[in-house]
């Protein structure tokens, strides 16, 4: 049992990773119904800038994690004016293809400032484990998980509390309707993507901490959009208790399965459950179901 | 009213449907009858468009029966439900905007052909004369609606009024036993709306299928057809002669609203 | 077919006649050595360094006058770690003039390459797979194969194991990627295993990019393992051994890795995680290879300050330089004008024994080698440097245990 | 393309594609040079000639599920590995000639293209591109940890030969490929004109109002599939046998995202757009191959050979451009093109 408990909570630990990474895009699908590939990229920059501003300038954490927002925020920003807004009114799945393109961009010039380098966050946050009754559980992630259950309640509360987040849910609902009753639907979009490309940040700091920055950590937008689609898009609840539940099937998988199949759980249990989802519950866990009219 | 005095083309029920806690439709009974022009008439939200979707299988009432040469609709496809016969347009234009006017045509004649993928590969021979001869088929039916200009336009950039053309003759091309209207007039001029109204009676005249029809408005109504039903919150308030509707006391009332 | 097709066919003819027109062009007297790499993907971090030594020793041999008058083109091409793009890379530059080398730095390019060079006659180099040792064939290995320097890690395992007193046998866990590399030392590397007696646990195998590896961490270490190999292209390893290191199991456990584990660069930021670690590798690593004048000269030459430098760049210049004596051995027996790839593929199996200045043992190709060398070097973190436990000892022949 | 002032006589002449004998003449002409070309074409232009084939194959069968029936698929490398891999497993295990292999790997990857293709029969759009992705990860896991398949070794399958011929070069494989790739084009250009094509547009279109039609939504997003996957399947096993190598890394995700992008370029829903897309890529791809040398000699921060990443940004750039300027593709310009063609020299 405590090695059950011991690897849940491991998996935890990567599931709110992929949380943070799902809350991003579930923001973004939330009030442009733009489902994003892109957001990878969005975690692997701003984890390169912060690593440039803290690792390559040497600035303390609170000053270099400044600008690393407002660089990813920047790049969010370009994201939605440049290639998003000329496809309003077009149907989503061009707005789908779009965010993939605008990943292949944006990897390249990963890649190619990377070339093949790996770089590594100087430690920020306190190192060793914590035991909690036989679970061991490393210090520093264990800020990570607490900072993006911290984001997950601002987030909401944001979303249910200011006026921005009025605007934002209004429209969710409907564009039309949103704007006509005074908001400013454009500029609702821009916000959301830099509130987006703000949690990609963070979740991006918290990966690299885990895995350094590598040709690799883009990647992980694939598993964020599983959750993400998996807990139903529209809902934080839904990208919250999917992500850690993901990453508690991966590594509770990969520890109970592996020795069944020859190993290799771990390369295909994010896709199977999203297999099963999509058929049991297509528009995920957490999601509105909508009745398709005629 | 029994079958056997007036014929009954379609026969429904008592069907009953509902959405969540919305009550569409509540044991509707009717008859449609060959060589009729049925109107359906009601107002905003009474379950027209739903009882529709009922006949032709989008929606499977959970109570109740839709009879049709004996067999039973209630439970089958819609698409199942097509190749019988029953064709229907929609409220909201509903056509292949991707395809020319002729394609969709062509598409409608769906069920009448039979060669399959592997031929159609071919194209040759069989397919080919098959074509051709659903091709005349459908030339037939571009003639009586005098849709001849728009036979190779893209139909998504046709104006409002020639896709509602489209959509009624993509039902007729289907060679239906039974037609189903839904507001084929629907936003359209007096000129536009005796149009229609002539083809509706076109059909009907060369075709002799019975015709349902839901239309808003009262005085294409009164003329063109013979009978009219009345539903109000999915529940049937009156059927009769139009005389007869004009006057109903429970019809003025579900439409001028209770004194 | 339709009218359009022809059309487009006619477009596709037109396109093609111009490039051909384009791509035949050649030079006086040059030969090519044409690397297929992995310079963006998951195992850009070996091979940007590796050719990067590799196109130096070119350079420079270019700069003194090239080989008997002779120079040296490099092509170098990103695979991305996709075969069909480098199996289309080497069709296109199939023909380029006296191509007599092709380095095809992955498992799975390498084994879809060999193919065609064994049609074409021509000379492949891979990192390390013994299956081509095991089929003598037109395919070359860098050093030692995995499984030979995986057996060379056991051995050093077996003494480990008896220095420190105890008694019966090792247990040995094993954990890399989930592909073709990941199992590539196992094909001989458990044989050898078993011949010495140690208890090889159920390998474990997880995608590249895999974020935590405590899974299969504390599934090694709750069999009993005492020693465990970390597979997978740096920063795979390290990343492996930082997630053994959090869980503690490092203390008890000792980990081992091959030669594409940490190098110092890596080291230098989680010194504290791979304290201990132990690389077994074929060529210099650490300080040695910085101060091997040899390889700092070059470096300091056309890179510059030693802050970025890479001990995989002297591995690079190893291949450089091999090709560089083969095709004097080459040139001496045919001439330029008469020299064709096949000659490159004797000549390479004539330079046995050639010196390659302490970056690496000397070279073993030979008619029944492919190996490029015997010997392997055990290296230990210590302080945050890579420190070499051994001297140059000759791995053992894993290969031949193994049916493939 | 034809001239002004030829009139459609007869239906049949209306719906068909090649109407004068100047068409005849071209198309004869065009197929007698592409079946020349190994004679007078330089050995690169040929293996690259034989990868835009296979490509094309590939593409047409997207075009068909993604393009036609609007079910957008990213799972197409997997079922071109399942094509690789029957027919490679055929040839070697069971001795099987490789021109019975060839149509079987093709109905393989269909079958198992019906069973990707179920999630079609829930979900649609961007719900049912994720599914493909994980349909894709789930074929690739599998090839890896199967013993049939050579696991991780991968397989070798022999050239195909013919009555003793070896095809066991790029100019002789270029022979069955483009055979291949012409009966494959002839196919579905015909296949979407007929009564198969009409309803999976209709299903792309308007599923609800092709249902009305008597379309069995079932059936025809499984057949799209299908065939689909055939054509991928075709290809798979043409790849196979062409490189002699079949093995788990040769089919990556990227590729299958490289198809889709190349119908987005070449224009979804049009079969010559499948020529334009694949050239466009593929071409797109060598002229950064030629470049990067030179750019990375102009610019050293982009290090020593930056064709794949810089392949990436130009790739992605042309996929945005493409999808904000010209959501139809370049088989839309050449309609447009073709319009004016036949309505010259009058302006109307």
């Amino acid at each position: 049992m405590i090695e059950f408990l011991q690897q849940a909570i491991t998996g935890m630990m990567i599931g709110s990773l992929y949380a943070l990474v799902a809350a991003a895009i579930v923001l973004v699908y939330k009030s442009t119904h733009v489902v994003s590939l892109a957001h990878g990229q969005l975690v692997a920059f701003g984890a390169l800038f912060f690593w440039l501003f803290i690792g390559g300038l040497g600035l303390p954490f609170w000053v270099g994690i400044i600008p690393a927002f407002v660089l990813t925020a920047l790049i969010g920003l370009l994201i939605e004016r440049l290639t998003l807004r000329p496809l309003i009114g077009q149907p989503l799945i061009a707005a789908f293809l779009m965010t993939f393109a605008i990943f292949l961009v944006l990897e390249g010039v990963f890649v190619l400032y990377l070339k093949g380098e790996t770089r590594t966050l100087p430690a920020f946050l306190p190192e060793g484990n914590m035991d909690i009754s036989g679970i061991s559980v490393p210090i520093n992630q264990f800020i990570g998980f607490l900072a993006a259950l911290f984001l997950f309640a601002a987030l909401s509360l944001i979303f249910k509390y200011t006026k921005i987040g009025l605007g934002m849910r209004a429209t969710a609902e409907d564009h039309r309707l949103a704007q006509g009753t005074g908001i400013t639907v454009r500029n609702i979009f821009s916000y959301i993507w830099v509130l987006s490309a703000i949690v990609a940040v963070v979740a991006g700091i918290a990966t690299a901490n885990v895995m350094d920055i590598y040709y690799m950590l883009p990647y992980i937008g694939i598993s964020g959009l599983i959750v993400a689609i998996c807990g139903g898009l529209d809902s934080l609840l839904g990208a919250l208790v999917v992500g850690l539940l993901l990453g508690v099937v991966e590594n509770v998988g990969a520890a109970y399965l592996d020795p069944l199949v020859g190993g290799g759980v771990k390369d295909v249990a994010a896709y199977v459950v999203l297999l099963l989802v999509l058929l049991i519950r297509p528009y995920g866990l957490f999601g509105l179901v909508r009745i398709e009219r005629i | 009213m029994s079958q056997d005095k007036h014929n009954a083309a379609i026969n429904i029920e008592g069907i009953s449907l509902r959405f969540g806690g919305v009550q569409a439709l509540n044991d509707v009974s009717l008859e449609i009858r060959e060589g009729e022009i049925l109107s359906i008439i009601g107002p905003n939200g009474a379950g027209k468009t739903s009882f529709f979707n009922c006949i032709n299988g989008f929606y499977h009432p959970y109570k109740g029966e839709i009879l049709y040469q004996g067999k039973d609709l209630t439970r089958l496809k819609p698409h199942k439900i097509a190749s019988l016969g029953i064709a229907r347009t929609f409220q909201n234009i509903e056509l292949f905007s991707g395809l020319s006017a002729l394609d969709n045509l062509m598409a409608a004649r769906h069920i009448h052909m039979k060669r399959g993928a592997l031929s159609g590969c071919l194209f040759f021979g069989p397919t080919r004369k098959e074509e051709i001869a659903n091709r005349e088929r459908i030339e037939e039916i571009i003639d009586l609606l005098e849709m001849e200009s728009i036979r190779k336009k893209v139909v998504g950039s046709l104006p409002y009024g020639e896709r509602k053309k489209v959509d009624m003759a993509r039902a007729l091309c289907m060679d239906p036993k039974v037609l189903l209207l839904d507001e084929p007039m629907a936003g359209m001029n007096v000129e536009e709306k005796e149009d229609m109204a002539r083809f509706v009676l076109d059909i009907f005249e060369l075709k002799k299928i019975p015709i349902v029809l839901i239309e808003h408005d009262m005085d294409v109504v009164m003329d063109i057809t013979h009978r009219i039903a009345v539903l109000d919150f999915g529940t049937k308030i009156a059927e009769g002669l139009p005389g007869e509707i004009k006057n109903n006391e429970r019809v003025l009332k579900a439409y001028l609203g209770e004194e | 077919m339709g009218k359009r097709s022809a059309i487009f066919l006619s477009i596709i003819l037109a396109v093609c006649l111009s490039i051909s027109g384009l791509s035949s062009s050649s030079f006086a007297k040059e030969v090519a050595y044409l690397s297929l790499a992995d310079y963006t993907g998951p195992i850009a971090g070996l091979n940007v360094p590796g050719d990067m030594g590799l196109e130096d020793v070119l350079k420079e041999t270019n700069a003194k006058g090239g080989v008997d008058g002779v120079k040296i083109k490099f092509i170098g091409i990103d695979t991305r770690y996709d075969v069909a793009r480098a199996v289309s890379a080497y069709k296109r530059y199939r023909r380029t003039p006296r191509l007599l080398v092709v380095n095809s730095i992955s498992t799975g390019i390498g084994k879809a390459v060999a193919r065609l060079i064994e049609r074409d006659k021509r000379l492949q180099l891979v990192p390390g797979d013994g299956e081509f040792q095991a089929h003598i064939q037109r395919t070359f290995i860098w050093g030692p194969a995995y499984q030979d320097a995986f057996a060379a890690t056991l051995d050093w395992i077996m003494d480990d194991w008896k220095a420190k007193g105890k008694s019966g046998a090792p247990v040995v866990g094993y954990l890399s990627w989930d592909n073709p590399y990941g199992r590539e030392h196992l094909r001989g590397g458990k044989e050898y295993a078993a011949k010495l007696g140690i208890k090889f646990l159920p390998p474990e195998f997880f995608p590249p990019g895999t974020l935590k590896h405590d899974v299969y961490l504390t599934r090694l270490a709750k069999a009993g393992a005492h020693y465990i190999h970390a597979g997978g292209v740096d920063p795979t390893p390290t990343n492996v051994i930082r997630d053994a290191y959090a869980l503690g199991i490092t203390k008890k456990i000792q980990m081992t890795t091959d030669y594409w584990g940490p190098t110092a660069l890596g080291i230098g930021v989680h010194a504290k995680a791979l304290e201990g670690t132990v690389i077994t590798s074929f060529y210099q690593r650490g300080d040695e290879s910085r101060n091997n004048p040899f390889v700092a000269d070059l470096w300091k030459k056309y890179r510059g300050s030693m802050a970025k430098f890479n001990e995989v760049y002297g591995m690079g210049m190893s291949w450089g330089m091999t090709y560089v004596a083969a095709l004097k051995v080459a040139l001496k027996t045919v001439g330029y004008d008469k020299l064709t790839p096949d000659d490159m593929y004797k000549a390479y199996q004539k330079i046995t024994g050639f010196d390659k200045q302490g970056i690496q043992g000397a070279c073993a190709y030979s008619p029944t080698s492919r190996r490029g060398s015997l010997e392997v070097k055990i290296y230990r973190v210590k302080n945050g440097k890579i420190v070499p436990i051994t001297g140059w000892r000759k791995a053992p022949d894993a290969v031949s245990l193994h049916k493939f | 393309m034809r001239p002004c002032g030829v009139f459609d006589k007869s239906y049949g002449l209306d719906i068909a594609i090649i109407r004068t004998w100047q068409h005849w003449v071209i198309l004869i002409s065009a197929l007698i040079l592409l079946f020349l070309f190994p004679l007078f074409g330089s050995y690169y232009i040929i293996s690259f000639m034989n990868y835009l084939a296979i490509s094309v194959i590939v593409g047409l069968g997207l075009q068909i599920v993604s393009g036609y029936c609007g079910q957008i698929s990213f799972g197409q490398a997997a079922f071109m590995a399942i094509g690789a891999y029957t027919s490679a497993v055929l040839t070697i295990k069971f001795g099987v000639s490789f021109w019975i292999a060839l149509p079987l790997s093709g109905i393989m990857a269909g079958l198992v293209g019906i069973i990707g293709g179920a999630p079609s029969l829930r979900i649609k759009g961007m719900y049912l591109a994720m599914a493909t992705i994980a349909i894709h990860f789930v074929v690739i896991w599998l090839i890896l940890h199967m013993e049939i398949t050579g696991s991780f070794k991968g397989l070798f399958p022999p050239p195909p030969s013919l009555g003793g011929f070896e095809f066991d070069t790029d100019e002789r494989m270029f022979y069955i490929i483009m055979t291949v790739m012409v009966i494959m084009t002839y196919a579905a250009r015909n296949l979407v004109r007929s009564k198969v094509g009409r309803a999976f547009v209709a299903i792309r279109d308007n599923d609800l109002a092709g249902e009305v039609m008597g379309v069995n939504l079932y059936y025809y997003k499984l057949l799209a599939f299908f065939v689909s996957c055939f054509y991928a399947g075709i290809a798979g096993s043409l790849w196979g046998h062409l490189i002699t190598v079949v093995n788990s890394e040769q089919f990556t995700l990227m590729h299958a995202l490289e198809y889709i992008g190349m119908l987005i370029i070449g224009g979804m829903g049009s079969i010559p757009g499948v020529f334009f897309g694949v050239l466009f890529i593929r071409i797109l791809n060598e002229l950064v191959m030629f470049t990067s040398p030179l750019l990375a000699k102009a610019v050293p921060w982009l290090g020593s050979s930056p064709a794949a990443a810089l392949g990436l940004v130009a790739f992605g750039l042309a996929l945005i451009i493409f999808l904000i300027f010209e959501p139809r593709g370049l088989a839309h310009r050449w309609e447009i093109f073709k319009a004016s063609y036949r309505l010259y020299p009058f302006a109307y």
